[in-house]
C-alpha cells in the first residue's frame, strides 16, 4: 500500500507557505485594528518558517541551518509581539482606540 | 501509506482554514482562534518534515506564549468585542485581495518555474544536531537574537512604565 | 466641669437666641437638647463639628402637626449626648443638608427622605437608598402621603448601564462575600475600583414601622431578628431602654446573667466573623473551626434561653427564666478553658500566616479623623486607636462593676480590626470569668412589672455596645401601650458607609477583604 | 477471531494499535482518577475540618463523586442568552486536549507508557500551557464580567508562572542529558533528582500549583471575589468537564514532579506502577493540604512573587547547575 | 538579606499553619451523624407550643380558653382558640386551638402570659413539611393524639 | 458546619454560581426589592431544580407580617414553586438536614435513612 506521498514533495509545502503569506498580506492591508494586523504578521512569519524547514528537509538535508533559522524566527516573533503589544497598549491608553486607520498623529 | 496522506491533507486543510479564519473573521478573538489553528497545522507540517523538535517549539512559543500574550492584550483593550468593526469598506477589501492574490500568483510562478534539486533520501536531523549547529556555527546570530529579546523585554517594560507614569 | 456644662456655656455665648436646655440624663439618656430653626441649624452643626462631636444618628419623627428632624451628637472623649431638633412643615418639609460637614449624613438624609419625604437642600445625591419602585407613599409618615411623580424616578435610581463606557460590576445581592443580601455597585478600571456604592434595602423588614403597631411586649422578639449573630445584645438594648423609660428596676442577679450571656453571645458573633473573614480571603478551614467553637456557645446559650440563634430571653425587669446554675457555670468554665487553647491555634493558623498578613496589613486604612465624619463605632473605631466602648462610656447591666481592658489598634487597617476582635474575644472570656465569680443569688426578675406597659410621655435614647458597635434605641412614648416612634441606631450602617471611602482606587480583592473586616450584618443595616 | 485481530493489527500497524489502546487506557485513567480525586479532596477537606466528609453514598462515600457525575450528566444543558456560542461550546472540550496529550508521554512504569517520544519534556511543556487558552475563550465567550476578569487573571498568572516552571525543569534536562521522560527516570536510578535540585523542585511545585489554579493561587475562580470566575456561566456537563480537567491537571503536575524529581516509577520491592501512583498521590495530598490551609494571595502579590522571586532564583539555580556540571 | 529572611520567616509561618491542619486531620471528628444519632436537645428548647394535660382529668387540657395568648402573641399566630363549657366542669374546655407555626417566632410570650400554665414548648426539633398548611397545628387534636400514644 | 456535617450526604460542595446549583435554599425574609432577583436566580438554575423554604420568614413572612406592611413577600411560594418547607425561627440544623432527606424522599419515593423517633 503506497499512498500518493503528497508529503514528500517540496512544492506543496512551498505553496502552503505562500498561502500563509498571501493571507497575511491580505490581513495586514485590510484589517482595521492594530492587534489583528499583528496577528496577520504572525501568519507571514509562520509561512516563512515553514518554507525554511521545507527547504532544509528537501534541498539541504545534511545540516540543520533551516531549522536553526526557524528557531530564530520564533525568537524574533516573540520579541516583536512583546514590543508591538506594548506599543498597542500605549496607543490605547493615549488615544482610546487601536484602529490603525485613525492613527494619523503617530509622527508627533 | 494512504493513512499518512489522509492525515496530511487534513492538516493542510486545518492550516489553510485557520489562516482564512484569521483574516476574514469579524472579531479579533476569532482571528486569534484562527491563528491558533494555523499554528497547530504548521506544527503538524513540521512533524511531516522530520522536525518534531520544531513542532514542539512551535506550539510552545507560538501557541503557548505569543497567542496568549496577544489574547491578554485583547482583553486589556477591553470591550472591543462588543462592536465588531473589523469589516472596513468593501473597496479596501477588494484592494487588499488584489494585492494578496497578485503576490500569491507571482510567487507561485516563481515556485513552479524553479527547478529545485530535491535530495530524495532525507537525513534524520536530531535535536542534538540543531543544538550543535546553533552553538558551533551560528553562535553570533544566536547571541544577537538573545540580545534582541533582552532589548525587546526592556523596551516593553519601559513602554508600559511610560504609559503608567503618564496616567 | 463636665463637658455638657462647658458646651452649654460656649453655646450660649455663640448663639444668643437659640433654646438650649439641660435634660435629666438618667431619664432620657441625653444631656442637652437644642431646638434649632432652619436658619441656624448649619451654624449649630458647625459649632458641634468644631468641638469634635461625632454624629450618632439622624432621623425624623412625625408628630402629625409637624415633622421633627432629630440629630444626635456625642463625643468620643467624654459622654455628652446632644439632641438637636428641627421642626418642619409637614406639607412642604425642606431642611438644609449637613452632609458637607458630616459625610455619613448623606446616607442618613437619603433615608429620611425616602421614609418621610423630607427634602434636603444642597444634598449631592438625594436618591432612594432602601426602597423600591412599588412603594408609592412615605412609609413612616403617620398619614398616607403619596410620593410625588417627580420623586418616583429616583426610586431605585442607581442605573449603572446609563454610563456606557465604564465597567460596572454588581457585587451582590446574592454574591457569596456580601454575607447576606447587600448590593454594592462597583465601578471598575480593570482590577481596580474607581468607586463603590452600596445599595441597601434588600432585607428591609420594617422593624421601625412594626414597632408603631405592636405593644412594647410584642416587639420583644424583633430586635433579635435585626442582628442575628448578636441577638442577645440587641435584645438587651431594647429591654434596657424600655426599663429606663418606665423606671423598672432590675435585680442584681439578672444584671449579671445578662452580662455573662451577652458576652458569650459577643464571642459567638465574633467567632462567626472569624470564620467568615478568612473565608473571604479564600481560607475555608478556619470557618469550620470557628463554627465548631461557636457550636459550644450555642449549646450553652440554648440551655439557658431555649433557642440557638435568635434569642428572646431578656424581659422587662429581668429574664425569661433563671439559669440552671450548676450546669451553666460548669459548661461555661469548660468553654473558657477550651477557647483559650483555641485562640493559640487561631494565632498559628491565621494570624501568623504570611499570606494572611500580606492580604490584610496596611489595607483599608481608616484614620482617626474620619471617626467624627462617619460616626462608626465598635471594633472599627477601636482599631483606629480611639478607646471608645459603650460598656465603659455608659456602663449598663453589670459592666460598671467589672473591670476590663479596651483593646485598640494603631493605624486602623484590616489587620488592626482583626486583632481588636481577637483581643475582644479574650477580654470577653475574662469578663465572663469575673461575672461567674461574682454571680449573686436572688430573684431573676422583679415582681412589679405590670402586664401592660404604659410608659410616661417623653422620649429616651439608650445605647449598648453590640458586637459591631454602638447600638442605640430611641423611643418616643405617647402614654399608650405602643411606642409612638422607635428608632434604631445600628452600628453596621455607619460602619459600612465608610466602604465607599476605603474602596476608592484599590484592588477588588482588597475591597472584599475590607468588606469582610467590617463584620457587617445586613438585616441590621436594613432593619 | 485471533486472525481478524492480527489482520487488523497488520493493516493498521502495530504502533497505531498500541497508541489507540494506550489512549483508551489514558482516558479511563483520567476519568477514574478525577472521580477518585474529587472524593479524596472532599474526604481530606472533611477530616482537616474535623468532620467526616462524604459517607452515605457507597462504602466510605466512595460512590459520591460517581453519583455526582451522573447527576451532572442529567442536568439541563443551559446556554445563556448572550454568550459567543462557538467559543462557549469549544472551551470545555478544548480544555481536555492538553490534559490527554500530556498523559501520553508520562511513563507510569518501565513498560507502561503510551508512547515514549524523544521530545517528551517539550510535549508536556508545550501542551500544559494550552489549558489557559480554553480558560480564556471560556471566560471570554461567557459574556459575563466575572468570567472575563477570571480569564484575564488566569492568562497573566499563566504567563508569569510558565517561565519558572520551564526554568526549573532545565537543570533536570542538563542532568539527564535527554528530552525523553524515560531517560529522565532511568537517570534517577541511584539518587532522586530532588536531592540534587531541591530548589528546582520547590520552584516547580509552587509554579505548578499556580498553573493548576489551586489555592493559594486560585485567582481565576476566586469565589469570594469573582463568584465562580471563568466558569460562572457554565452548568451541567460543560461545567463538569472543567471540573474534571482541574483534577486531572492536579494529577498531571504531581505526576510530572514525580517523574522529574522523585524518581518516577523507581522504588524497591513493589512494582513501578504502585510506586508511581503512591508518590503522585502523596503530592496530590500536599496540594489538597495547601488548599485547605491557606488563604488566597492577591493578584499583584502573585505576579510579584513570580517575577521577583521565583524567576531570579530559578535562573540562579540554572546557572549554578550548569556551572557545576560543566566545570 | 532582609528579603531572604522574610521569605524564610514566611515559609515557616506557612509550615506552622500546615501543622495545625494536619493535626486536625488526624484528630477525631466532632460530627454528630444526624439521622443515625441525635444531639441532646436542651429541655428548654423552644419549638412550637403544646398544651399541657390537666393532671386531674386526663381527658382535657389545662387550657381555659381565656384568650390571653391569642391577644399577646406578637405575630398573631394563635387563632381560633375556642372552647365549650362541659357539664359538671367549672371552666371551659378547649376544643380548638390553632397555631400557625409559620409565623411564630418562638419568643415564649404566650407561655409566659398563660395564667394557668397550660402551654409549654414541645421538643419537636425537626419539623419538615411539603406544604405550608402542614404547620397549622391544632394543639387540641395534637394533645389527644399524644394521649393515645402514651 | 463541622457538627452537623452536611458533607456526609455529599451536599457540601460550595458552588457560588447559580448555574451550577441544584437546590435553592431560601433562608430569610424575601422582600419586594429582592423578589425579582430571587426569581432570576431561580431561572438561572438548570433543571432539575428544587427549592427549600427554610425558616418562617421564607415560608410565610413569619413574624414580620402585619397590617399595612409595605415591603414583604408573604411566602416565597408566591414567587417560585417550593418543594420543602422547614419551619422554625430559625430552624435547627437538624431541621434542614431532615428537609434534605424529605426532599430525597420526594424525588425518589423512598426514604433511605432511619427517621429519628418522633417525640411529642
Amino acid at each position: 500500500m503506497t499512498g500518493m506521498g503528497l508529503y514528500n514533495s517540496l512544492n506543496i509545502y512551498l505553496f502552503i507557505g505562500l498561502a500563509l503569506l498571501a493571507c497575511g498580506i491580505l490581513g495586514v492591508v485590510y484589517r482595521r485594528t492594530l492587534v489583528s494586523m499583528l496577528i496577520s504578521i504572525e501568519l507571514i512569519m509562520n509561512g516563512a518558517g515553514l518554507n525554511l524547514v521545507a527547504f532544509n528537509r528537501f534541498v539541504a538535508p545534511e545540516n540543520a541551518y533551516g531549522m536553526a533559522f526557524t528557531l530564530f524566527i520564533m525568537g524574533i516573533a516573540a520579541a516583536e509581539a512583546a514590543i508591538a503589544l506594548a506599543i498597542i497598549i500605549l496607543i490605547l491608553r493615549r488615544y482610546g482606540h487601536v484602529e490603525g486607520v485613525k492613527l494619523k498623529e503617530m509622527k508627533d | 501509506m494512504i493513512f499518512a496522506d489522509i492525515i496530511f491533507v487534513i492538516i493542510i486543510l486545518i492550516t489553510l482554514g485557520g489562516a482564512l479564519m484569521t483574516v476574514l473573521s469579524g472579531s479579533i478573538i476569532y482571528a486569534l482562534m484562527g491563528l491558533v489553528t494555523t499554528m497547530f497545522g504548521v506544527a503538524g507540517l513540521y512533524i511531516y518534515l522530520n522536525a518534531p523538535f520544531l513542532a514542539m517549539m512551535q506550539i510552545l512559543i507560538y501557541v503557548g506564549a505569543i497567542t496568549v500574550l496577544i489574547a491578554f492584550a485583547i482583553m486589556l483593550i477591553g470591550p472591543l468585542y462588543k462592536k465588531p468593526k473589523e469589516w472596513s469598506y468593501p473597496l479596501k477589501f477588494i484592494l487588499a485581495a488584489v494585492v494578496a492574490l497578485f503576490s500569491f500568483f507571482v510567487f507561485a510562478k516563481v515556485i513552479l518555474k524553479t527547478q529545485w534539486i530535491v535530495l530524495s533520501t532525507p537525513f534524520a536531523i536530531s535535536t542534538k544536531d540543531i543544538g550543535r549547529l546553533l552553538f558551533d556555527r551560528l553562535t553570533f546570530p544566536f547571541e544577537l537574537i538573545s540580545l534582541l529579546i533582552v532589548v525587546a523585554i526592556i523596551g516593553a517594560v519601559m513602554l508600559s512604565l511610560y504609559s503608567r507614569g503618564e496616567k | 466641669m463636665t463637658l455638657a456644662a462647658k458646651t452649654i456655656e460656649e453655646f450660649k455665648a455663640e448663639f444668643k437666641s437659640v433654646d438650649i436646655s439641660e435634660v435629666p440624663y438618667d431619664k432620657q439618656g441625653y444631656h442637652l437638647s437644642i431646638e434649632s430653626r432652619t436658619g441656624n441649624l448649619l451654624g449649630i452643626v458647625n459649632f458641634l463639628d468644631r468641638r469634635e462631636f461625632y454624629i450618632v444618628d439622624l432621623f425624623c419623627v412625625d408628630y402629625q402637626d409637624y415633622l421633627e428632624l432629630v440629630y444626635f451628637f456625642n463625643t468620643h472623649r467624654e459622654l455628652c449626648r446632644i439632641k438637636v431638633t428641627l421642626k418642619l412643615d409637614p406639607e412642604k418639609p425642606v431642611a438644609p443638608t449637613i452632609s458637607n460637614i458630616y459625610t455619613i449624613a448623606r446616607w442618613y438624609e437619603r433615608e429620611v427622605h425616602e421614609f418621610f419625604g423630607v427634602y434636603f437642600e444642597g444634598h449631592p445625591n438625594l436618591t432612594y437608598l432602601f426602597l423600591h419602585e412599588e412603594i408609592d407613599h412615605y412609609p413612616l409618615r403617620k398619614k398616607h402621603v403619596p410620593v410625588p411623580d417627580g420623586d418616583k424616578k429616583l426610586l431605585n435610581s442607581f442605573k449603572p448601564h446609563e454610563e456606557e463606557n465604564s465597567f460596572f460590576i454588581n457585587l451582590g445581592p446574592q454574591h457569596p462575600s456580601t454575607h447576606g443580601v447587600l448590593r454594592v455597585v462597583l465601578k471598575m478600571d480593570g482590577e481596580y475600583l474607581i468607586s463603590a456604592e452600596p445599595v441597601l434595602g434588600y432585607l428591609h423588614r420594617m422593624h421601625e414601622k412594626m414597632a408603631e403597631n405592636k405593644s412594647y411586649m410584642q416587639f420583644l422578639p424583633n430586635p433579635a431578628r435585626m442582628d442575628y449573630p448578636g441577638a442577645l445584645l440587641f435584645n438587651l438594648a431594647y429591654v434596657e431602654t424600655v426599663e429606663k423609660l418606665c423606671g423598672i428596676e432590675v435585680p442584681e442577679r439578672a444584671k449579671y446573667i445578662r452580662t455573662i450571656t451577652c458576652e458569650l453571645n459577643r464571642i459567638a458573633s465574633h467567632l462567626l466573623w472569624l470564620g467568615a473573614f478568612p473565608a473571604d480571603l479564600g481560607a475555608l478551614t478556619p470557618f469550620m473551626y470557628a463554627f465548631d467553637d461557636r457550636e459550644n456557645i450555642l449549646d450553652i446559650l440554648e440551655d439557658v434561653t431555649g433557642s440557638r440563634l435568635t434569642y428572646c430571653y431578656f424581659r422587662f425587669g429581668g429574664l425569661y427564666n433563671d439559669i440552671n446554675e450548676e450546669s451553666f457555670v460548669d459548661a461555661t468554665k469548660r468553654f473558657i478553658e477550651r477557647m483559650r487553647e483555641r485562640l493559640v491555634m487561631y494565632d498559628k493558623l491565621i494570624t501568623g500566616n504570611v499570606i494572611f498578613i500580606n492580604r490584610v496589613k496596611n489595607i483599608g486604612i481608616l484614620e482617626q479623623g474620619q471617626a467624627k465624619k462617619y460616626g462608626f463605632s465598635g471594633p472599627v473605631i477601636r482599631s483606629t486607636g480611639i478607646p471608645f466602648d459603650m460598656r465603659r462610656v455608659e456602663p449598663y447591666a453589670a459592666y460598671g462593676s467589672i473591670d476590663f481592658e479596651i483593646p485598640t489598634g494603631h493605624i486602623g487597617d484590616n489587620m488592626d480590626r482583626y486583632m481588636v476582635r481577637m483581643k475582644e474575644i479574650e477580654i470577653s472570656l475574662n469578663i465572663i470569668e469575673e461575672g461567674i465569680k461574682r454571680l449573686p443569688s436572688g430573684p431573676f426578675k422583679t415582681e412589679k412589672v405590670p402586664k401592660k406597659l404604659k410608659p410616661p410621655k417623653g422620649d429616651i435614647y439608650n445605647a449598648v455596645e453590640s458586637t459591631r458597635g454602638e447600638t442605640g434605641v430611641y423611643i418616643v412614648s405617647d402614654e399608650s401601650d405602643t411606642p409612638y416612634r422607635m428608632r434604631w441606631r445600628v452600628p453596621s450602617y455607619s460602619n459600612l458607609m465608610t466602604f465607599p471611602h476605603l474602596s476608592r482606587g484599590v484592588l477588588i480583592a482588597d475591597a472584599i477583604a475590607t468588606l469582610g473586616s467590617y463584620d457587617i450584618v445586613v438585616p441590621e443595616i436594613d432593619r | 477471531m485471533c486472525d481478524t485481530i492480527n489482520n487488523i493489527i497488520n493493516i493498521v500497524g502495530k504502533e497505531v494499535v498500541r497508541t489507540v489502546i494506550g489512549l483508551v487506557g489514558v482516558f479511563i485513567v483520567v476519568l477514574g482518577n478525577a472521580i477518585m480525586l474529587t472524593w479524596t479532596e472532599r474526604k481530606v477537606a472533611g477530616h482537616i475540618q474535623r468532620r467526616i466528609g462524604p459517607k452515605e453514598v457507597g462504602p466510605f462515600g466512595l460512590l459520591q463523586s460517581f453519583a455526582d457525575s451522573v447527576k451532572l450528566l442529567g442536568k439541563e444543558l443551559l446556554t445563556p442568552a448572550n454568550v459567543e456560542k462557538p467559543l462557549y461550546y469549544l472551551a470545555p472540550t478544548l480544555i481536555f486536549v492538553p490534559v490527554l496529550v500530556t498523559f501520553v508521554v508520562i511513563p507510569f512504569d518501565g513498560f507502561l507508557q503510551v508512547k515514549d517520544i524523544n521530545t517528551g519534556i517539550l510535549v508536556i511543556l508545550a501542551f500544559s500551557s494550552l489549558t489557559v487558552l480554553s480558560i480564556l475563550i471560556g471566560g471570554w465567550g461567557s459574556d459575563n464580567k466575572y468570567s472575563l476578569i477570571g480569564a484575564v487573571r488566569s492568562v497573566a498568572q499563566n504567563i508569569a508562572y510558565e517561565i519558572p516552571l520551564l526554568l526549573s525543569l532545565l537543570p533536570i534536562i542538563f542532568m539527564a542529558n535527554s528530552f525523553s521522560l524515560r531517560d529522565v527516570v532511568e537517570a534517577q536510578k541511584g539518587l532522586w533528582f530532588v536531592v540534587y535540585q531541591p530548589i528546582a523542585f520547590l520552584i516547580f511545585f509552587i509554579a505548578s500549583v499556580a498553573e493548576t489554579n489551586r489555592t493559594p493561587f486560585d485567582l481565576p475562580e476566586a469565589e469570594s471575589e469573582l463568584v465562580a470566575g471563568f466558569h460562572t456561566e457554565y452548568s451541567g456537563m460543560r461545567f463538569s468537564l472543567f471540573f474534571l480537567a482541574e483534577y486531572t491537571n492536579m494529577f498531571i503536575v504531581s505526576a510530572i514532579a514525580v517523574t522529574f524529581f522523585l524518581g518516577g516509577y523507581q522504588g524497591p520491592i513493589l512494582p513501578g506502577v504502585v510506586w508511581f501512583f503512591m508518590k503522585t498521590y502523596l503530592l496530590v495530598f500536599v496540594l489538597l493540604w495547601f488548599r485547605w490551609t491557606f488563604p488566597r494571595v492577591r493578584f499583584d502579590q502573585l505576579l510579584n512573587f513570580s517575577w521577583k522571586i521565583l524567576i531570579p532564583v530559578s535562573f540562579l539555580n540554572l546557572l549554578v547547575t550548569g556551572g557545576i556540571l560543566k566545570l | 538579606m532582609r528579603v531572604v529572611a522574610d521569605i524564610i520567616k514566611g515559609a515557616y509561618s506557612l509550615i506552622v499553619g500546615m501543622g495545625v491542619t494536619i493535626r486536625a486531620f488526624f484528630s477525631p471528628v466532632v460530627t454528630c451523624q444526624y439521622p443515625r444519632e441525635t444531639v441532646n436537645i436542651s429541655p428548654r428548647f423552644r419549638c412550637h407550643t403544646k398544651l399541657v394535660g390537666d393532671p386531674e382529668n386526663p381527658d382535657r387540657t389545662k387550657c381555659i380558653v381565656c384568650g390571653m395568648c391569642e391577644r399577646n402573641c406578637p405575630s398573631h399566630s394563635i387563632k381560633k382558640v375556642e372552647g365549650e363549657k362541659k357539664e359538671g366542669e367549672k371552666k371551659k374546655t378547649a376544643t380548638s386551638y390553632i397555631l400557625d407555626f409559620t409565623t411564630c417566632s418562638q419568643c415564649g410570650i404566650c407561655v409566659e402570659s398563660c395564667p394557668v400554665d397550660a402551654l409549654e414548648f414541645s421538643d419537636d426539633y425537626n419539623p419538615v413539611g411539603l406544604k405550608r398548611e402542614d404547620f397549622h397545628y391544632d394543639l387540641v387534636k395534637e394533645y389527644e393524639k399524644r394521649k393515645k400514644a402514651v | 458546619m463541622a457538627r452537623f456535617d452536611i458533607a456526609r450526604f455529599g451536599a457540601e460542595v460550595f458552588r457560588p454560581s447559580p448555574r451550577q446549583a441544584d437546590l435553592m435554599i431560601v433562608s430569610g425574609t424575601v422582600t419586594k426589592k429582592m423578589a425579582p432577583i430571587l426569581v432570576t436566580l431561580y431561572e438561572q438554575m438548570p433543571s432539575p431544580k428544587w427549592v427549600i423554604a427554610m425558616g418562617n420568614c421564607a415560608i410565610s413572612g413569619g413574624p414580620f407580617v402585619f397590617e399595612g406592611q409595605y415591603n414583604l413577600v408573604e411566602g416565597v411560594d408566591l414567587l417560585v414553586p417550593v418543594d420543602i418547607y422547614v419551619p422554625g425561627c430559625p430552624p435547627r440544623p437538624e431541621g434542614l438536614l431532615e428537609g434534605l432527606m424529605k426532599l430525597e424522599e420526594k424525588i425518589t419515593g423512598t426514604r433511605r435513612f432511619p427517621g429519628p423517633e418522633t417525640k411529642w
